[in-house]
């Protein structure tokens, strides 16, 4: 029982630098004021305990002390919410040209797809300082994708993408667990985060490749017969796709939006919602035609086609890029 | 949704001290502020319940508006005008029927009570020959709901999503039958209250049970008049 | 103090407990002293349900594989505890028991304004604790006290519908007390009881009810919502049809936030009572800390997505309700620095009542501050949903919330039943309470920035050392809750006569008898005296109202 | 309530209960006019006169003595605003919504 018993999570990504010295700036502030508060109330139950005689003096109050420990905690409070603010942000910025696996939870267990076209069931395999993006969806319930030693969580909606990500700096095998209560199995679906240098994750890559992603997303855009309407010229009955990723689209009733991965999986899903400006509103639902695994590969398929770089080369090893002010993905 | 208490603080007096002061009371002003003081805060309650409806319609309407047009244009607005008109009336009768107690006029009082019911009851009927429809045309919510091939207002070419209609009709049955169902109360309430003025206890200076019964069948009203326009009428334009 | 004193039988006056005997006299009793009493034996009988299920937590936490219960019943029994504990408890607890009996005492009333809807009020708790009972013992309900969607609506096959409306009806019972209580104290104070010379037990309750009106209704709508789409199928939170989940978490957490301000303002109620009258002094800023209740009630409906930060709402959402939630700190904090500011240069008794509000004071502070933790963005995504956040919203809510309750108990019970309780158990009892306390959450902060998740089963082996510290602490704090109610009841019937003012407060309450009579005063009071003037009481200038009961 | 000494003469009452039924027809009309957004605004603005009219008059918002009862009504209408407002700061800024 005592082998192994930390009191510190283990520090393995670029975010939990960031976490842990806020947590500590915390512990510190805290720690100041409860032993102020804590010293101030034993000196004076000491020094003003009741004494034969002696009469307590009325104190009415004092507005000026009022008014400075009101001001003092809001200016300290306010310094932890800005600081707080920008770790948050950083955490909910992917880098534009982060790796992407796409995670499906499912009660009581992770099913993860790389962009490279690995599958993987409760477990990650990534190499370390590799900015890796996940971009998650459940197939009932709530659940929550939460990697302590990363200090990340991200709960994971069905019926929308939520993403996260982040940059693994230190190899070694993580807990993966579930953080949003789903049901009777809810303290069974972890698993582990295995992170790898890069000549191990080489040779891990190498077994067991179906190709990537984008391939068999093409392989279902044909099969489905995408590829009728949407037509890589501009003659199709549906708008094109090549290059839409990311951009804004003008929408029939005027409104603007991006192209993200949850654009493209509402309009597989429920095109009626958004009809692109000049398009007629022909194209039938595939709700139920496809199942979350396939979304997945006809998503990573139309990302590829706008040159989005979802598909990592082996080679190329992608430094730890400044967050650049990616495209908002909620 | 127990509105008993709102006739249990309309305090029947017990026949210790003078006919209408409570025990506890010093002044029978201090009475009478009481319970209508009470009644406001209790319609507070009321507004703050109807207004968890009335977010989640605001938040659905604008993510699925084209829906919730194509929804909102199978009810019979006509219905729904004259049901409105039917409650305004009630709301009058109401007042009329308290005016008569301020000047002990018997007769309006009684008369008024028992219009306002029948005008109460003239929604209900409304109300359950709507309800009526949108069973024929298997708009309920559940197993049986249909809703094939219904135009958007405006996009012609452009056919609702049964789903999104199916949430629309989801709030629809919620904000109207829990507005039926303080109806039903409010009927109660004005049952047991033209009870009382028919037995005379309700004099120029104690008729307090009237006003708190006047307050709760307003509220109810004004309930109605933002359901009108917000359900029965999102896309009626041609 | 010897324990085995003889049977006292005090002289007999007629008061509030002997003017009549019989059950009708108590289950159909209009009196607000009465139904006081009726609800603090209902929610002490479900505080020890609730204490049940957390020892069967712990219990089942000793040991890193789940092997006492099974899976499902290990998330019933978090879920049981949590809903127990805080619709049948916590809300209830100081507002029906303390509240009832002492706010119209306090503002020399008669009784509350509508005493009838008050035992309304104690019916609705009776009939909603019922179909909770009923539901507990056929099979209970396992989504968890926040009842999340889609997993209650659609997933879930147990008994969501009847605890639904168990805390459906008890809402009401919530909000029928606070209407009295905001019309009593605006209606029916004794003349010279002006704003502000009402104590700050009142004030809190005040603001504790402005609360309980305009929030239980929010949930109450929430919770129908679920139960309809149960049984109907309606779709309006279930993403397959185009609800969203989201928009439950919002609507329940608009209620549910505000709720533990209903369970702490109360306490700090009491709190304010008790440091005043053992530093014999007046309240350090009256009118600061009576107006930081009512603040912490406005603000306290700011801020209630914070606890979705990582559910999915926007980042500008979620930079928005960091910024309020920092609002509502301060008036917690001005209260805290105040009741310090109160001991300088007082003149300090160390009875039990004055060591739980020493205790409040303490695990109060470390719970707010512990707060500000879970309001910053950056920690929050890694700390919510484990452990961390289980040890802050306990420590507020028995740390906080329970702490003020046994000292109001304690502070007031010679007026409740007559009786004085014996003061050595009584500081030893507190001591029990306050380590036990401490040994049981503070490990679970720790545990959780470790990142242990929250309503797990079973864990990984490195968590079990601070888990079995954990479990230590609650058997040790089991204990401590058992001492109160041995002492309690045995004083009923051994303990000493108390005079009218045991502990010589200020406040109209202690001008009564104890017991005091049905109607509280012969007649009716008039206050020209400020609040908390043990200046006057402890130099005897004033002499003292004699009103006798 | 209303206090005794000045009874409410029943022009008001009727004059009231006119503009209720005109609000009415009012709101059934407008809405078959194609005014883009501004259709629920002003459905919503109708709908708020005929509450306010209703309020004031039949319920005797106006002539009462006390403050408290305006009290109560605008903060329960505050809280409501808080939970649209806040609500919405949410959803409205979820892009891709």
């Amino acid at each position: 029982m005592f082998d192994n018993f930390p009191l510190w999570p283990a520090r393995a990504s670029t975010a939990a630098g960031n976490v842990d010295a806020l947590y500590i700036f915390l512990i510190i502030v805290s720690g100041m004021m409860t032993l102020l508060v804590f010293t101030a109330i034993v000196i004076f139950a000491a020094r003003y305990r009741h004494r034969r005689g002696v009469l307590a003096e009325q104190i009415e109050g004092s507005i000026p002390l009022e008014v400075t420990w009101s001001i003092i905690p809001l200016g300290v409070f306010m310094v932890i919410f800005v600081w707080g603010a920008v770790v948050y942000f950083h955490s909910r910025t992917p880098p534009r040209d982060a790796t992407d696996v796409y995670v499906v939870a499912k009660q009581w267990m992770w099913k993860l797809q790389h962009a490279e076209g690995q599958r993987e069931i409760n477990s990650l395999h990534i190499p370390v300082d590799r900015d890796v993006r996940l971009i998650m969806t459940s197939q009932d319930v709530i659940h929550s994708f939460f990697v302590p030693a990363f200090r990340m969580k991200q709960d994971v909606l069905p019926g929308r993408y939520t993403t996260a990500w982040f940059h693994a700096t230190k190899a070694g095998t993580y807990h993966l667990f579930c953080a949003e209560y789903c049901g009777t199995q809810h303290s069974g679906m972890i698993g582990d985060i295995v992170v790898m240098e890069p000549a191990q994750y080489e040779a891990w890559m190498s077994g067991g490749n179906t190709g990537p992603l984008s391939a068999t997303g093409e392989k279902l855009f044909a099969e489905l017969g995408c590829a009728t309407c949407h037509r890589s010229d501009t003659q199709g009955r549906g708008p094109t796709l090549q290059g839409v990723f990311g951009q804004p689209v003008q929408l029939q009733d005027g409104r603007i939006v991006t192209a993200d991965e949850n654009y493209i999986r509402e309009s597989i899903l429920d095109p009626g919602s958004k009809i692109v400006n000049g398009f007629k509103p022909v194209m039938p639902t595939f709700q139920g035609l496809v199942n979350e695994e396939q979304v997945n590969a006809l998503v990573a398929y139309v990302k590829s086609l706008s040159g989005a770089s979802a598909v990592k080369t082996n080679t190329a090893m992608a430094q730890p890029t400044a967050p650049a002010k990616g495209n908002q993905v909620q | 949704m127990s509105d008993s208490q709102a006739t249990a603080q309309t305090s029947v007096h017990e026949d210790l001290h003078s006919p209408a002061l409570l025990h506890h009371f010093a002044t029978e002003e201090q009475q009478r502020n009481a319970s209508s003081f009470g009644m406001w805060i209790f319609l507070g309650t009321e507004v703050m319940f109807f207004g968890g409806l009335f977010v989640s319609y605001l938040i659905y309407r604008l993510w699925y508006f084209g829906d919730f047009g194509a929804a909102s244009k199978s009810i019979d607005a006509g219905l729904g005008a004259t049901n409105t008109a039917v409650l305004i009336c009630s709301s009058l009768t109401v007042v009329l029927a308290i005016w008569g107690a301020q000047i002990a006029n018997r007769k309006l009082m009684i008369g008024s009570l028992i219009l306002t019911m029948l005008f109460g009851l003239a929604f209900l009927g409304i109300k359950g020959k709507e309800y009526k429809d949108k069973f024929e045309e298997h708009h309920v919510p559940g197993a049986s709901f249909s809703f094939e091939k219904v135009p958007i207002p405006g996009h012609p070419d452009q056919y609702a999503n049964p789903r999104h209609a199916q949430i629309f009709f989801a709030l629809y049955f919620v904000m109207t039958g829990l507005h039926a169902l303080h109806m039903v109360v409010g009927l109660g309430i004005f049952t047991w209250l033209l009870i009382m003025a028919w037995k005379g206890r309700f004099t120029p200076e104690y008729h307090t049970p009237l006003e708190i019964g006047g307050l709760y069948w307003h509220f109810v009203d004004i309930i109605w008049i933002y359901l009108f326009p917000l359900l029965y009428l999102i896309d009626r334009h041609p | 103090m010897s324990m085995a004193t003889p049977i006292v039988t005090p002289v007999e006056r007629e008061d509030y407990l002997n003017k009549e005997y019989g059950v009708a006299s108590w289950l159909l009793t209009t009196d607000h002293k009465r139904i006081a009493l009726l609800y603090l034996i209902s929610i002490t009988f479900f505080f020890f349900i609730g204490g049940f299920f957390a020892l069967l937590i712990r219990l089942e936490l000793l040991t890193p594989a789940g092997d006492l219960v099974q899976a499902d019943t290990y998330n019933k029994l978090f879920t049981m505890h949590g809903q127990v504990m805080v619709f049948f408890f916590l809300i209830p607890s100081i507002p029906a028991v303390l509240g009832n009996f002492l706010i119209p005492m306090m503002i020399g009333a008669k009784d509350l304004a509508f005493p009838r809807i008050n035992l309304l009020s104690w019916y609705l708790y009776i009939i909603a604790g019922i179909m909770m009972l009923h539901c507990i013992l056929t099979g209970g309900v396992d989504t968890g006290w926040t009842f999340y969607t889609p997993f209650s609506t659609a997933f879930s096959n147990t008994k969501v519908i009847e605890a639904g409306l168990a805390i459906f009806v008890s809402g009401f019972s919530s909000i029928l007390t606070g209407l009295n209580f905001v019309v009593t104290i605006h209606r029916m104070r004794a003349p010279g009881m002006t704003w502000s010379r009402l104590p700050l037990f009142v004030w809190s309750h005040y603001a504790t009810s402005i609360i309980q009106i305009l929030g239980t209704p929010v949930i109450a709508i929430t919770l129908v919502l679920v139960v309809a789409e149960r049984a109907l199928h309606l779709g309006i939170f279930d993403p397959k049809l185009g609800g969203d989940p989201l928009l439950f978490q919002h609507l329940f957490w608009f209620y549910s936030h505000p709720a533990v301000y209903i369970m702490i303002l109360p306490s700090m109620g009491v709190v304010s009572e008790v440091i005043a009258c053992f530093s014999r002094k007046r309240i350090f800023g009256y009118h600061f800390v009576a107006l930081s209740s009512l603040a912490i009630a406005v603000f306290g409906f700011l801020v209630w997505a914070h606890h979705m930060f990582v559910a999915g709402i926007s980042v500008y959402a979620a930079l928005v309700f960091s910024l309020l939630s920092y609002s509502v700190a301060v008036p917690s904090a001005v209260k805290v620095f105040n009741w310090t500011a109160t001991l300088y240069k007082g003149s300090i008794h160390y009875d039990a009542p004055m060591l739980y509000a020493f205790g409040f004071l303490g695990l109060f502070t470390m719970g707010g501050l512990t707060g500000l933790f879970l309001a910053a963005l950056g920690i929050d995504v890694h700390v919510t949903d484990t452990y961390f956040v289980v040890a802050h919203f306990h420590y507020i809510m028995v740390g906080g919330a329970l702490m003020g309750y046994l000292g109001g108990l304690h502070f007031w019970w010679p007026k409740i039943s007559g009786r004085l309780y014996p003061e050595g158990w009584a500081r030893l009892a507190a001591l029990i309470v306050f380590v036990g306390f401490n040994l049981t959450f503070f490990p679970q902060f720790i545990l959780g920035y470790v990142g242990m998740p929250r309503r797990y089963y079973q864990y990984p082996g490195e968590f079990q050392v601070l888990n079995v510290m954990s479990t230590a602490g609650a058997t040790v704090l089991g204990i401590g809750y058992l001492l109160p109610m041995i002492y309690f009841l045995w004083s009923m019937r051994y303990g000493k006569p108390a005079p009218d003012n045991p502990w010589k407060a200020a406040g109209l309450e202690w001008q009564t008898q104890s017991p005091p009579t049905t109607f509280n005063f012969e007649k009716e009071p008039v206050v020209t005296w400020e609040a908390y003037n043990y200046d006057e009481i402890d130099t005897g200038h004033k002499e003292e109202v004699k009103v006798v009961g | 309530m209303s206090d005794h000494a000045k009874s409410s003469p029943l022009k008001s009452y009727f004059g009231v209960w006119i503009a209720l039924l005109v609000g009415t027809y009012l709101t059934y009309a407008v809405a078959k006019l194609d005014l883009g957004p501004y259709n629920a605004a002003v459905a919503l603005i109708i709908a708020t006169t005929k509450a306010l009219l209703v309020a004031l008059f039949f319920m005797h918002l106006k002539g009462a003595s006390e403050k408290l009862l305006k009290v109560v009504v605008i903060s329960t209408i505050f809280f409501l605003f808080i939970l649209v407002a806040l609500s919405m700061a949410d959803y409205a800024t979820r892009w891709y919504s």
